[in-house]
């Protein structure tokens, strides 16, 4: 499989990201500059946790204005995997391939700790792994936590089981304790916790692992493997 | 050259933390009888005459400079000799 | 036309205006001597900045010359951006500390975040990729509302800058004690990892090569902030201090990505970064180090505001900018690398082979200087020292005779209490390196693609120090080697920050020569060299100085991955030794 | 009550590294001929008719909503019947 990282100038868990797929998942992975417009061969883009251009303004919001966005939401519209992490879901919210917006934590404070989450739901391409229900935890890393959305868009994300996250002990004030949402087809997922993160027993926490393995499982379900 | 004045808000109905907090901390140092403070963000720049039109300002305000899920925004813009 | 303006020479001279700049009559003397004429106001001005204690450790140097500086494992002692150690395999580790104390005191965001900048770009212009992030903090008890409000702030400044450059902030220190109360101290310290064969030095060598500017352009900020740091605040600081430095971490960003991949073209000769004194330190210092000269059009050189003067572009602190030298013809190699990261690169001078330091401005020479005379012929002093009458003596004493209540005061006091609401602010994670974060003795960080790690913690206690200079020296050097050793790491170098009050009053700098001691015969016993520093007086806010502080950086060596060991207590029944006497 | 309105901006010749930010990325999406781009804060909020005073709004200002080493700010009031 051949995940692309998208690289914004600001981005600081692309290097992470790539860790993670090249290292732990064993899998192929390449950086693609914001200043490229296609995304020809990839099977999974992966939009990473950073400060895109300084959070300047609001979070992820230039970057949604970056060349390569279209591409990204060509390649959603194909039914592939997208997932941002942190500030690749702000990305994500500023571009409309999600619905909702962030605001500043509750506190006002940037908030860097480990923190427990349950999966609300296991049945999509990013979950496949994990049982319903689970409680894992996963570190957060954010001053922009903090989901917001209309009551009508909530009642949809709810309806539609696009909750794919929640915190079990709200650190930032998101609504409903939304830590990841998927779009309504279930292939682009945003989330604020850092599965990239935790995917190494030596830095104390592999929650994070099955996540990426969930995209790989899936993936090989829809392509005959040859080895 | 023409000055314009950006002025982004919060929606109404949109909780405000900063705000909350700003005006929490106002309030315990001993700041009586304020309430409902809202924050939001103020930009000032410059346009050369010919590229400034009401349809680019409210273009590059829905684009960038405010975010429609959750902003309001409003601009005024005003003659100016720039030195 | 500004320049008219500006004092001429017999005026700087005759009203002794270099007395506002901190130049003693002899000092000027000395200028005059060394030039053969007076200087006009921007070579005043160099002169200055070049000859505070901030970049020419005028009144230091005699003491840090007591500190050993080499091992084995030492590959770069003192004198460059960082110091840099081997850790094997080809690999090294640099780091460095600095303080920012009276730009914190006076804009505490800005001040601690350009601190932070600061340093980071101390190691990556020694080609070093940043992976870590320290601090060591000190503000006046609790109990005031400033207080309360420098600590937020400088703690969110380091905050907003780190995260946002993404180099872990993987521990530090605060205390909190009466004595910083007008002088917070704001200390930095950053740690890099390098390829050997990847090690810069900022020296300006091969006539006729072209010097280079890169980064953010020049404003009026911080004009004058290496001699503001060299004198003592006052009430009247917040006033008439010139526009503030404001840190830039997205910028900062770019630039770290963009040098790191120059470090690699041979096209790059030398290296530096603008810290305090700008322009004037980053060029006069690496024509100095290589034996050349080096001639700027001041025309060139890259400006956020308009009219600026010479003396007001070389004095200017603006932060994330860098200097570097190029291979004469390949400078569109440079060019190239940094577009890619949305940066220019200017020609802004070349290297000449006289060894003078000079600046066009409109055509004028405004500028021309011997290099050395910034440099190495800056004045050193040997400052009387006497000991206080008054020994110190111990105040606080435990109130009763209750173990259990004098313990819960004990962890009632802030500097003893839990920092987490300091370290939940700093992202200590992010590159996915640390194994142990903050909360524990030491941080830990793995060395991808070995089987080893590296420890670094900072540390002083300086009510020990106001007790007893020199066995508070000694203690904060083995409190540094204690906290690695319980982390599973051999301690092997140190930095330092030397904080102090004015060292032109003889009990001040009797502290000094003796916390200097106590450090330095620490370092030998246990080994651990000083490979870089930084020293920063005038710590003292109407008169009172701020007890003796010097903040110990140490890193070391975890031979072995299994070896990382935590404080904490890990099994209910495990057994509970006491070691040591 | 008093509608108190109050703009923040940074002091001529500070750093304004998200203004030029904005600035470039509205210039790189083809918005010709933006310059000088200044990003400030904007606070709206109410105040009770007997606690409100310039020298109560200054001084609030000076010790909270503004940073008067970086920051400069002007207010506005206006009688509102609030809801
Ligand atoms: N300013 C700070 N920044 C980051 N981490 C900090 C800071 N202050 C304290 N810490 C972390 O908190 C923990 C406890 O610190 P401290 O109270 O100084 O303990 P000790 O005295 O045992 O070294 C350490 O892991 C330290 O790195």
């Amino acid at each position: 499989m051949n995940f692309a990282v998208i690289v914004f100038p600001g981005s600081n868990c692309d290097t992470d990201l790539f860790h993670a797929i090249k290292d732990v998942l064993g899998e192929k992975v390449e950086y693609v500059s914001h200043q490229e417009h296609d995304l020809e061969g990839f099977d999974a883009v992966l939009l990473p946790g950073g400060f895109s251009y300084g959070d300047y303004l609001r979070s992820g919001s230039i970057a949604s204005f970056a060349n390569i966005m279209p591409a990204i939401k060509d390649f959603a519209e194909l039914g592939k995997p997208v997932l941002g992490i942190c500030n690749g879901f702000q990305i994500l919210l500023e571009s409309g391939l999600l619905p909702g917006a962030m605001k500043r934590n509750a506190g006002l404070k940037f908030i860097c700790e480990s923190t427990p989450l349950t999966v609300e739901h296991n049945e999509t391409m990013f979950t496949n792994e994990y049982e319903m229900d689970e409680r894992i935890n996963l570190p957060i890393a954010h001053a922009d936590g903090n989901y917001e959305c209309d009551d009508d868009t909530l009642a949809r994300l709810e309806a539609n089981h696009q909750i794919v996250f929640k915190y079990d002990d709200n650190p930032n004030g998101s609504k409903a304790n939304i830590a990841g949402i998927v779009n309504e087809r279930g292939n682009v997922l945003g989330m604020m916790p850092h599965p990239e993160r935790a995917v190494e027993a030596l830095l104390g926490n592999d929650d994070g692992l099955r996540l990426f393995q969930s995209i790989l499982v899936n993936w090989r379900e829809h392509h005959a493997v040859t080895s | 050259m023409v000055k314009v004045k950006v002025y982004v808000t919060l929606k109404e109905g949109v909780l405000d933390p900063q705000g909350k907090a700003v005006e929490q901390a106002l309030l315990a140092k001993d700041f009586k009888g304020v309430s409902d403070m809202r924050i939001g963000k103020y930009m000032e720049f410059y346009m050369d005459r010919d590229d400034h039109s009401d349809r680019n300002i409210q273009s590059m305000c829905k684009q960038l400079l405010a975010n429609p899920v959750i902003e309001d925004y409003r601009y005024e813009t005003e003659e100016v000799v720039h030195q | 036309m500004p320049l008219l303006l500006e004092p001429s020479p017999n005026e700087i001279k005759e009203k002794k205006l270099y007395e506002d700049m901190g130049i003693t009559d002899e000092e000027f003397q000395k200028i005059e001597d060394l030039l053969g004429r007076k200087p006009n106001y921007t070579e005043t001005g160099i002169f200055s900045v070049m000859w505070s204690e901030h970049c020419s450790y005028k009144k230091s140097k005699p003491l840090l010359n007591k500190f050993p500086t080499k091992s084995e494992r030492v590959l770069q002692g003192p004198g460059e951006g960082a110091g840099i150690i081997d850790i094997g395999d080809d690999l090294a580790v640099a780091f460095k500390i600095e303080s920012h104390n009276h730009p914190s005191a006076i804009e505490p965001y800005q001040g601690a975040a350009t601190g932070v900048g600061g340093i980071i770009r101390d190691v990556f212009s020694m080609g070093a990729r940043p992976i870590a992030l320290l601090n060591s903090l000190r503000f006046g008890e609790l109990d005031h509302p400033r207080t309360i409000y420098l600590f937020e702030e400088v703690v969110a400044g380091i905050a907003g800058y780190g995260n946002c450059v993404g180099i872990p902030t993987v521990g530090g220190e605060v205390q909190f004690d009466d004595c910083y109360k007008g002088n917070p101290l704001v200390n930095a310290m950053c740690v890099g990892i390098i390829k050997h064969e990847d090690i810069q030095v900022g020296q300006a060598k091969g006539i006729g090569n072209t010097v280079m500017y890169i980064g953010s352009a020049t404003g009026r900020d911080g004009i004058h902030g290496a001699t503001f740091a060299s004198e003592e605040l006052t009430d009247e600081s917040a006033e008439d201090r010139p526009a503030v430095q404001v840190g830039d971490p997205f910028m900062e960003k770019l630039l770290i990505e963009a040098c790191l991949e120059i470090v690699k073209s041979d096209a790059l000769v030398g290296i530096q970064d603008m810290g305090a004194a700008g322009l004037t330190s980053s060029a006069s210092e690496m024509a100095s180090k290589a034996g050349t000269g080096i001639e700027m059009n001041l025309d060139l050189i890259p400006q956020r505001e308009e009219g600026m003067t010479p003396y007001e572009m070389m004095l200017s602190e603006s932060q994330e900018r860098m200097l570097v030298v190029v291979e004469k013809g390949r400078e569109q190699d440079i060019k190239d690398i940094v577009a890619t990261y949305d940066l220019e690169a200017v020609e802004v001078g070349q290297v000449i082979e006289e060894k003078r330091f000079r600046l066009i401005h409109k055509g004028d020479v405004v500028t021309d200087v011997p290099v050395d005379a910034l440099a190495e012929d800056a004045p050193v002093y040997h400052m009387p020292s006497k000991k206080p009458e008054i020994v110190q003596q111990s105040k606080k004493t435990l109130s009763t005779n209750d173990p259990q209540t004098d313990l819960e005061q004990l962890l009632q006091q802030p500097t003893i209490a839990s920092k987490e609401w300091v370290y939940q602010q700093y992202d200590h994670h992010v590159q996915t390196n640390t194994v142990i974060q903050p909360g524990s003795d030491a941080a830990v960080l793995r060395i991808r693609g070995t089987n080893k790690a590296i420890a670094m913690t900072t540390d002083c206690n300086s009510r020990y120090l106001h007790l007893d200079p020199k066995r508070g020296g000694q203690i904060a050097v083995a409190e540094a080697a204690r906290n690695l050793i319980a982390s599973g790491a051999e301690p092997v170098a140190i930095t330092d920050c030397l904080n102090f009050g004015n060292p032109d009053k003889p009990d001040v700098f009797w502290m000094m020569e003796q916390a200097t001691d106590g450090m330095a015969k620490a370092c030998d016993v246990l080994q651990t060299p000083v490979i870089s520093g930084n020293v920063s007086l005038y710590n003292e806010t109407n008169g009172t100085s701020v007890y003796p502080t010097p903040v110990i950086g140490m890193v070391g060596m975890v031979h072995d991955l299994a070896h990382i060991t935590t404080q904490y207590a890990k099994e209910v029944g495990d057994a509970v030794y006491l070691i040591g006497e």
